[in-house]
């Protein structure tokens, strides 16, 4: 067996252990350097369309992943949600994601606590922000509240009514909210533009997965969300913008070894392929 | 025979170095209860038993990675069915339809006009259950007959907009972009991303994609002649796509990863 | 020295509206009266209401042209406000404010609910009357006035008249093609290689004596992918039992699980053998996402299957499914709708059907006449997209004019 | 009757959700809610027959004892037991055990089954990405490009992130309109089929 047939046949469990070592080394601490970031114009947007709207505006952040998409989504949630309680936005939560409930609702605690911390001044619940909690099949959620906030959602998670929530007195649907920010790491997203844009014409921006963001870009495209902000890359930018920066910014120098992996392996795989291409065609010539 | 000892014998390894972490853990807790201390260093332990559990099975399956799993499952259908019964049939069926469920419940009720539609659907959902009886079980296919009716007749008009409408609609686009003659579009020509020329070539690479993608899911037609290069520039335009989206995903992918190694050398570890 | 002024006359102004504002906390009466030192904007004028469009009949829209000093005049209109009654007569007090537009907008729609409990009650087929006010710093003009007029339901949605033409063209031309069909004209479909595996991978199966894997994806019965698959499944079954093999079923969804059921059991009964139909194959694991992967790649990794089918919805979970099945040595074949998956699919498995190819699936596997038609029409839908794209973008470049650059978006019928 | 009846109820129920996406009036609307609410109701019920095929697979591979019986107990006693901590007395959703099961054992498991993606993505480019043919170089380079926009590439950084940034936007959107274009055409037959009840095989025969 030559060195190519051996490369080629090449276990795919060493390929994991390489990547594993090379994605651990950056992280840890003696390992110093750092990452220029720069936010492209579909982030920028958002940033800029949040940092545009007056105190006591309403805007609905639809919070919808699960704590399987943390790392990516996370940054940008928290980053949003402290730009929102700091520019003094009346913010409407919810989640469309089964295993989200819990950890939504540690969120929008959270950020209103740390908001004490940074900005001098604790957003209160009911009067600066909401937590409806999750309901399940998204797409009939969605085109409820096109109708009523109430309809699918009576009480909100702590099993207040709508109506006796002080910031929710006279807010009926999409019609009375600025815009919705969907943060979603499936097809909820399809959900938001397909039913709540294009049905109800709700302005609607995107926070994504990477693997995700790519196909969205039609959408950004024909008007139909006003900004995308995709996977860590994103999520670092939005930091850079908020000037908070967090995990994702760190996380950027793991993703810069890693892919060098990645391509070495891609360029490895090939050469041996050529490799084992030149060689059969000479063992055919000979015979 | 071997293997077998030698699986008991890395098993007590592993619950060995576990024990261990939910010692030194227990010891090095924040809080002053020690009982605070000693559920939080094994709860912290028993998630990286979890977490490295999963990642064996990178290397082959085995007992461990079945533990996790099976676990995990049974975790998910329970929480499943607990957030089924609160949510859905407390927080949206109860208020609904009856005064005193709502009151046993301590949710509000609504008082609606058409309170009593919802029992249609509570009649399908009780036939979908004749299932369980082998007897009358063909009965449950009213129930599926009601579900694969509403989705096909929801379906049949409402992803028209996006899908189709909008899609075709949005790819009229002009293919000239401020056109002002030949002369003036080669003196002009330069490769900067908001100029004239790569918004031509845009706008150009849409449309024919669009088109010889569509070409390329034409099933009247075999792809030959004039119709196979335009199907054949559609597989390139997919491929191109295709290429992209996966590079772009690596990243995220990535990122997953550096959580979960943070949360084992952190959280875990405490070395970072 | 123009700046100079400039800053000068700023910190003037500055100075004077703080001397203003302090006056007005120390002072007694309401704020709003005493803030005030200009005088009201006229009033907008012709305000016209009528029942309002594609609604169920708890809507009215108002209209009114802008008040002369909206923009223009004294440019003191900040708003609109808008006030409606069911009794002209009303005090003042009961008019109830439904709405408020900024300067600039010449119309608004109230919409109500239907319920008469709710606050924001709009009754049908009852005369209602409007109020529209200009409203400046705090002042308001005299008022508009202007009604009655009813709310009623309406009973087709004018915006949505492409979707209809289409539905209706689609529908025409899918008659048409089964009709040709049953005649038996024979209808030519070109050879998808996706399709084709499959079969082949069911015989693989059998000589290898082991079992399909088929995976509906994690969507609910409400995806239309989900129901693609449906139909696919019912033909693999068949022929699963016709080669007397054993297929694998997990389920993410229990209504997902029952129609499955139902599906197998019935392309058992279709091969003539109902009894070699075992209900633990199709079977139902958890419905959250991850859960399933996990269960479903153990499954791969213990069973090793001969054959995988991923068809349906997916997500994130595509990779790990298909790469699991690598490792288990399965001849993959995946199908979906959704973009964002096929990447990985492409790339890791032996076969993909993108996008419509999954819908295209069931026909081809049954070469049922009515099936062919739905995919001819289809196919003729395509083209004429296609002749009108190149047609209509001609058009636009030999005339120049811009008209039909949104061709589906004004309501230009 | 076996046959005819869901045969009729999917042609009424799909015949009037379709009409009802262009009807406005106010009946149209209620029916519309109430055919979600339905669909919501029954997902509810069909739970019981998730639970009950879950409980019968694991029962029965106990019962036989057979391979790895054991962990079919380790699902069931875990699911009655989550189960169980989310009941009322035990304070629901938000009880205390309930959470820290979800946190400590859900959540770990969730983001580490999510984690091995990155492995696999690795894997999956390292056996993929062959020149092999036109198509699958055209595959490869897109790729490549796409993965060294993250490294910093000193002078080459510009460009590749302008070109990364256009494939993204550009042939992406090509490729994208023409497969939902497609995908709108081919669920709208689907749909179609099943209404007209040309395609039925989910209705069993007997």
């Amino acid at each position: 067996m030559t060195f190519h047939d051996k490369l080629l046949a090449l276990d795919r469990r060493w390929v994991f252990l390489v990547l594993a070592i090379f994605v651990i080394l950056p992280i840890l601490p003696f390992v110093k350097f750092s990452v220029p970031v720069t936010p492209v114009k579909e982030v920028r947007e958002i940033y800029d369309f949040i940092e545009g709207l007056k105190p006591g505006d309403y805007i609905l952040l639809s919070l919808d992943y699960d704590p399987g998409s943390m790392a990516e989504l996370h940054p940008v949630a928290y980053a949003m949600l402290e730009q929102c309680y700091a520019k003094k936005l009346k913010v409407i939560t919810l989640t469309l994601s089964a295993t989200g409930a819990q950890m939504v609702e540690e969120i929008v605690r959270d950020v209103a606590d740390s908001c004490k911390i940074y900005h001098g001044f604790k957003p209160e619940r009911g009067i600066d922000y909401v937590y409806l909690g999750y309901k399940p099949y998204p797409g009939i959620i969605i085109l409820g509240m096109g109708m009523n906030f109430r309809i699918p959602f009576p009480q909100d998670y702590y099993g207040t009514t709508l109506d006796s929530i002080p910031m929710m007195r006279g807010i009926k649907n999409y019609d009375n909210v600025k815009a919705v920010i969907n943060l979603s790491a499936g097809n909820v997203s399809d959900m938001w533009v397909a039913d709540g844009n294009a049905r109800y014409g709700v302005k609607l921006a995107l926070a994504m997965t990477g693997v995700m963001a790519a196909d969205y870009y039609p959408y950004y495209q024909s008007k139909q969300v006003f900004g995308i902000i995709g996977g860590m890359k994103g999520a670092a930018e939005y930091e850079k913008l908020c000037k908070n920066p967090g995990s994702a910014t760190d996380a950027m120098k793991a993703q810069v070894f890693a892919h060098v992996v990645i391509i070495i392996f891609i360029i490895i795989g090939n050469l041996a392929y050529f490799l084992g291409r030149r060689k059969t065609a000479q063992t055919q010539e000979s015979e | 025979m071997t293997s077998k000892i030698a699986m008991r014998i890395l098993t007590a390894i592993v619950a060995l170095i576990f024990l261990v972490s939910w010692i030194t853990r227990s010891g090095s807790g924040m809080s002053d209860s020690a009982f605070t201390n000693v559920r939080d260093g094994f709860l912290i332990t028993f998630a990286v038993f979890l977490t490295l559990s999963i990642f064996s099975f990178l290397y082959r399956d085995n007992p461990f990675y079945k533990f996790a799993e099976s676990l995990y499952v049974g975790i998910s259908a329970g929480y499943w069915m607990s957030y089924g019964f609160w949510s859905t049939i407390v927080g949206n069926f109860v208020p609904r339809a009856s005064r005193s469920l709502s009151e046993f419940f301590h949710v509000p009720y609504q008082e609606r006009a058409d309170h009593i539609l919802i029992y249609i659907p509570i009649i399908f959902g009780l036939i979908l259950l004749t299932r369980l009886l082998p007897k009358i079980g063909w009965l449950s296919r009213w129930s599926l007959a009601f579900i694969i009716g509403a989705t096909a007749g929801l379906n049949l008009t409402r992803y028209l907009r996006s899908d189709f409408i909008s899609q075709v609609s949005n790819s009229f686009i002009p293919l000239f972009v401020d056109w002002k003659g030949a002369g003036d579009f080669v003196s002009h020509i330069s490769l900067a991303a908001d100029g004239q020329f790569i918004a031509i070539l845009s706008n150009w690479v849409i449309f024919v994609g669009v088109m010889c993608g569509l070409v390329y899911f034409f099933f009247s037609k075999e792809h030959k002649g004039a119709f196979g290069v335009a199907s054949r520039i559609g597989i390139w335009i997919l491929m191109i796509t295709f290429g992209a989206s996966f590079g772009y995903t690596v990243m995220g992918r990535i990122s997953l990863l550096v959580g979960r190694i943070t949360f084992l050398f952190g959280d875990w570890l405490n070395i970072l | 020295m123009k700046y100079i002024i400039l800053l000068f006359l700023t910190c003037l102004s500055l100075c004077l509206s703080q001397a203003l504002l302090a006056q007005t906390a120390s002072s007694d009466p309401p704020a709003e009266a005493a803030l005030v030192p200009s005088e009201p904007p006229a009033p907008p004028s012709n305000v016209r209401v009528s029942d309002l469009a594609n609604d169920d009949g708890h809507g009215i829209r108002v209209t009114w042209d802008l008040s002369p000093d909206d923009g223009a005049g004294r440019s003191s209109v900040i708003s609109y406000d808008i006030y409606r009654t069911l009794n002209p007569n009303d005090p003042d007090s009961l008019w109830k404010k439904v709405g408020t537009v900024v300067l600039g907008v010449r119309t608004y729609a109230d919409r109500g609910e239907r319920e008469p409990g709710s606050g924001s009650y709009l009754p049908k087929h009852t005369n209602l009357y409007y109020r529209v006010y200009a409203v400046g710093a705090g002042v308001r003009s005299a008022v508009a006035t202007a009604g009655p007029a009813q709310a009623t339901d309406d009973w087709f949605n004018t915006m949505k008249v492409p979707e209809l033409i289409f539905c209706l063209v689609f529908l025409v031309l899918t008659v048409r093609f089964i009709n040709m069909a049953k005649k038996g004209i024979d209808l030519y479909v070109r050879p998808l290689a996706g399709i084709e595996a499959i079969d082949e991978a069911i015989g693989r199966a059998t000589e290898m004596g082991k079992p399909i894997l088929y995976v509906l994806g994690i969507g609910t019965a409400g995806d239309i992918a989900t129901i693609a698959s449906f139909t696919v499944l019912g033909r693999v079954a068949r022929k699963v039992a016709e080669y007397q093999t054993s297929m694998i079923v997990p389920c993410c969804d229990p209504v997902v699980m029952t129609i499955a059921q139902e599906t197998v059991k019935t392309g058992y009964a279709d091969a003539g053998r109902p009894d070699a139909y075992k209900e633990d194959s199709v079977y139902y694991v958890t419905s959250q996402q991850f859960p399933f992967v996990a269960a479903v790649n153990g499954t791969i990794l213990r069973e090793k299957p001969a054959t995988n089918i991923y068809l349906g919805y997916f997500a994130a979970e595509s990779l790990l499914l298909a790469e699991t099945g690598v490792l288990a040595g399965s001849i993959q074949i995946a199908g979906t709708d959704q973009v964002s998956q096929l990447p990985f699919f492409v790339v890791a498995c032996d076969y993909t059907l993108l996008g419509e190819e999954l819908y295209a699936a069931s026909a081809y596997l049954g070469r049922e006449p009515l099936l062919l038609g739905t995919l001819k029409a289809q196919d003729y839908l395509k083209a004429i997209v296609l002749v009108c794209m190149v047609a209509l973008l001609a058009l636009r470049m030999i005339t120049g004019a811009d008209v039909i650059s949104k061709p589906f978006d004004a309501p230009w019928w | 009757m076996k046959q005819q009846i869901p045969l009729v109820l999917v042609f009424v129920f799909g015949v009037l959700l379709a009409i009802q996406y262009f009807v406005p009036s106010e009946p149209s609307q209620r029916f519309y809610e109430v055919a979600l609410d339905g669909l919501t109701v029954i997902g509810i019920f069909a739970m019981v027959l998730g639970i009950w095929s879950q409980i019968h697979v694991g029962y029965n591979k106990i019962k036989r004892r057979a391979e790895d019986w054991q962990y079919s107990v380790v699902t069931l006693v875990s699911m009655f037991g989550m189960a169980f901590c989310g009941l009322s007395f035990m304070g629901g959703l938000n009880g205390p055990i309930f959470r820290q099961l979800y946190n400590n054992i859900f959540i770990p498991i969730q983001a580490a089954i999510f984690s091995l993606l990155a492995f696999y993505i690795a894997s999956a480019s390292y056996r993929a990405f062959r020149a092999r043919s036109a198509v699958s170089t055209v595959l490869l380079v897109a790729a490549l490009l796409l993965m060294l926009r993250v490294i910093p590439t000193g002078p080459l950084a510009d460009p590749i992130n302008q070109i990364g940034s256009w494939m993204l936007m550009v042939p992406n959107m090509a490729a994208k309109r023409a497969i939902l274009i497609g995908v709108g055409l081919g669920s709208v037959a689907t749909a179609l089929k099943i209404v007209l009840g040309i395609e039925r095989s989910y209705l069993g025969k007997d």
